[in-house]
């Protein structure tokens, strides 16, 4: 959801930045296994990115801050699978398939796995949309919470910016955070003062990046 | 973030990955090659030695570097480093006058086929949360002392894209070789928390 | 903090609001005890309100989320009591006195309590500042980020609004939560339009009024 | 919320309370009379009874209730009611075309001196976001359903100032006396999460 404690750009007091040193790669099996699972179900079609990023935003905010990174894609891969009606919480409880109905696609063979992690596919889509801004346009970002998933940081909400780059045409996390409908926008890279974002105390040197689908933008 | 002592009972969220993996499994959607592949990959392929070979090549290919710039994903692809979270990347250099720094405030966005998996404190709410707030005062605690000069530009990766910083190549460098100087490149001063130091 | 979780108004996903029915007030003795050791060290003058909401406001995000009401008091109220080098850490782990310097006040009577809970002690300051707005002027809310404790909400900066009422001249917080200086400003109520505030989607009726320290203002 | 069973061993928080009043004591800084004297009153002096009362006036004395509306602070106080947390007080009246709704957001301020202390649900997280962003769905919760054409005002109670809803006098009370009508007025109805329904 949109004003979830995910939104966390700006926020003060999260705590200290703890670099762990050596870290490896997961620091236990059930990290693997969940990562793993996730990539799994992803890659076969159960879900879209999106989707889980918005699951895993829609977890209470005291849990959300409280848990590791591997328990939030826990947290947000069951939802969806219980949402999809994958499987059942009494199948979750138990650990065991209790019932034949609900979605089955077949499982990705790891031949595709490997080609997915190893190869250029573009997550652009080739729509034919003309962008409504170009590169040096003053854009003004629209004040929105909708009461959904959204891409625009709060932080970077109401605030003037410049177009710096134009990315290429992607679906819009909005709509795409629902499974559709597809909603193709060109994405921009909008580049902001750090005095407009955060006010005339802020550095006047420095400049923040975000990137930005079309219909978060207006003209100046 | 220690191991758990299997003599102890399983925490609930290690029974909860077991029960769900189970069923899953039972159900016939996953298969244990793909998560053994998937796995093996991430953490045993891929890594910051890859974005280390791109950034040595650009510090010793002009014309590398030129096209790196310009287009992150055809030129790192066209060296076969491309995949999940890095078909679409971007590039940017840090100088003696800019300095950048990437983090992806709303979830933890990150080039995994060119620097791996990310780190914990990179998806952590205190790094979220901070490098937009004070990136400044986030670089200190990273070791970074950045001139009053110094432009900082920090790059909120909220889409499709990635990014990965080229940082300066270091003073006493001339003449290593491509690996040579892969070795110095660190995971940090391609996020942008650190810098390539000298060879010691 | 400024920016602090404390800052709540306008996010989403943060709970159900859960009514209690015929509910006491103090569900234990702990919450008594915590309450009247606040009011008398407050009013016997150890800290001003403004410091206890500060100490409360520096807990980690995930412990403020995660506890209860009279538990943030409580870690304000020991911040407070450490800061001010009334007790030790080490007297707090042991629940002895261990030593006799620190800050030291004259417990306040039980009179001077019940003379403060039933009489009208305004809070106001008899300062000479005369007030930079009136009744109708429009307001722009400044784009605050201060590293500091400050009372004026996220969601209402950077906006529009109109002077509603003056109240009185009052301390600012800012300086206050820290023991001063004393900073005496000129309160506003400001009223803003829901679609200021949340933008074209929200009711074109209703409005939100907040009251704005003159130095959180400037001029539309 | 339960009261905590004595024979288990003694949660954190209660441990701490202990230590820190043993302290404060022990060091002579807090008297233990003044303590039983602002439970006292607050357990149970002061409460919704006292603003109950003043709603009661306010709907059978127009000029008590004019008084009321321009400076709540000098009416309130000048029938005895005021103190810690009330001492400065607007009051706002809810009508057919306007409905009023208090919050703190970014704590928990609440008229301590008409009111009592505020009910958990006011001082929760959950209250204190969404009385702001979704005001007419959280009225809703609590089974206030208004008309589109009702102006939904919400105060954000940030400063010294603290608000009392004066609520809409139910039809079928003619005639009824203060005592009467202030046993109608709910808690909720004073901060704008009710409304007084008619006699039953």
């Amino acid at each position: 959801m949109t004003n979830s404690v995910h939104d966390l750009g700006g926020m003060d007091n999260i705590g200290p930045v703890i670099v762990e040193e050596n870290e490896p790669v997961f620091h236990n099996d059930w990290e693997r296994r969940v990562f793993s699972l996730t990539l799994a179900t992803l890659a076969a079609g159960y879900f879209r990115t999106d989707e889980i990023r918005r699951t895993i935003e829609d977890m209470p905010a005291d849990e959300y801050l409280s848990t590791s990174y591997y328990e939030h894609w826990l947290a947000g891969l069951v939802a969806l699978m219980l949402e999809k009606n994958v499987l059942t919480t009494s199948e979750l409880a138990s650990g065991k398939s209790e019932r034949d109905e609900g979605m089955r696609l077949p499982p990705l063979p790891k031949e595709a796995a490997q080609f997915a992690m190893t190869n250029p596919l573009p997550a652009n889509v080739d729509a034919k949309v003309q962008p409504r801004f170009k590169i040096g346009d003053r854009v003004h970002t629209r004040n929105m919470h909708p009461m959904h998933h959204t891409r625009i940081p709060r932080y970077g909400r109401d605030k003037e910016g410049v177009i710096d780059t134009l990315q290429a045409v992607f679906l819009l996390p909005d709509t795409n955070a629902y499974g559709g409908p597809d909603t193709p926008e060109h994405v921009y890279t909008v580049r902001f003062s750090y005095q407009e974002l955060f006010g005339p105390e802020a550095s006047p040197k420095d400049s923040l990046y975000i990137d930005m689908f079309e219909s978060y933008l207006e003209p100046a | 973030m220690s191991e758990h002592d299997h003599s102890a009972p399983l925490p609930d969220v290690e029974l909860r990955v077991r029960a769900l993996e189970a069923v899953l499994k039972e159900k016939g959607l996953v298969d244990e090659a793909t998560l053994d592949t998937v796995i093996d990959h991430y953490e045993n392929k891929v890594g910051p030695h890859i974005g280390a070979q791109v950034v040595a090549r650009a510090w010793t290919d002009p014309d590398f570097k030129a096209r790196l710039l310009a287009d992150g994903s055809a030129t790192i692809a066209e060296i076969g480093h491309a995949g999940l979270e890095g078909t679409h990347m971007a590039v940017k250099e840090n100088t003696a006058q800019v300095h950048n720094l990437v983090v992806c405030t709303l979830c933890s966005c990150y080039p995994w086929s060119t620097l791996g998996l990310p780190p914990t404190w990179y998806k952590s709410a205190p790094y979220r949360a901070r490098a937009v707030r004070d990136p400044r005062g986030l670089l200190e605690d990273f070791g970074v002392k950045l001139d009053d000069d110094v432009e900082v530009r920090v790059w909120d990766s909220t889409a499709e894209q990635r990014y990965l910083v080229l940082p300066a190549r270091p003073d006493g460098t001339d003449g290593m070789s491509v690996d040579e100087l892969s070795e110095l490149v660190t995971r940090d001063a391609m996020i942008g928390t650190g810098i390539v130091a000298p060879p010691a």
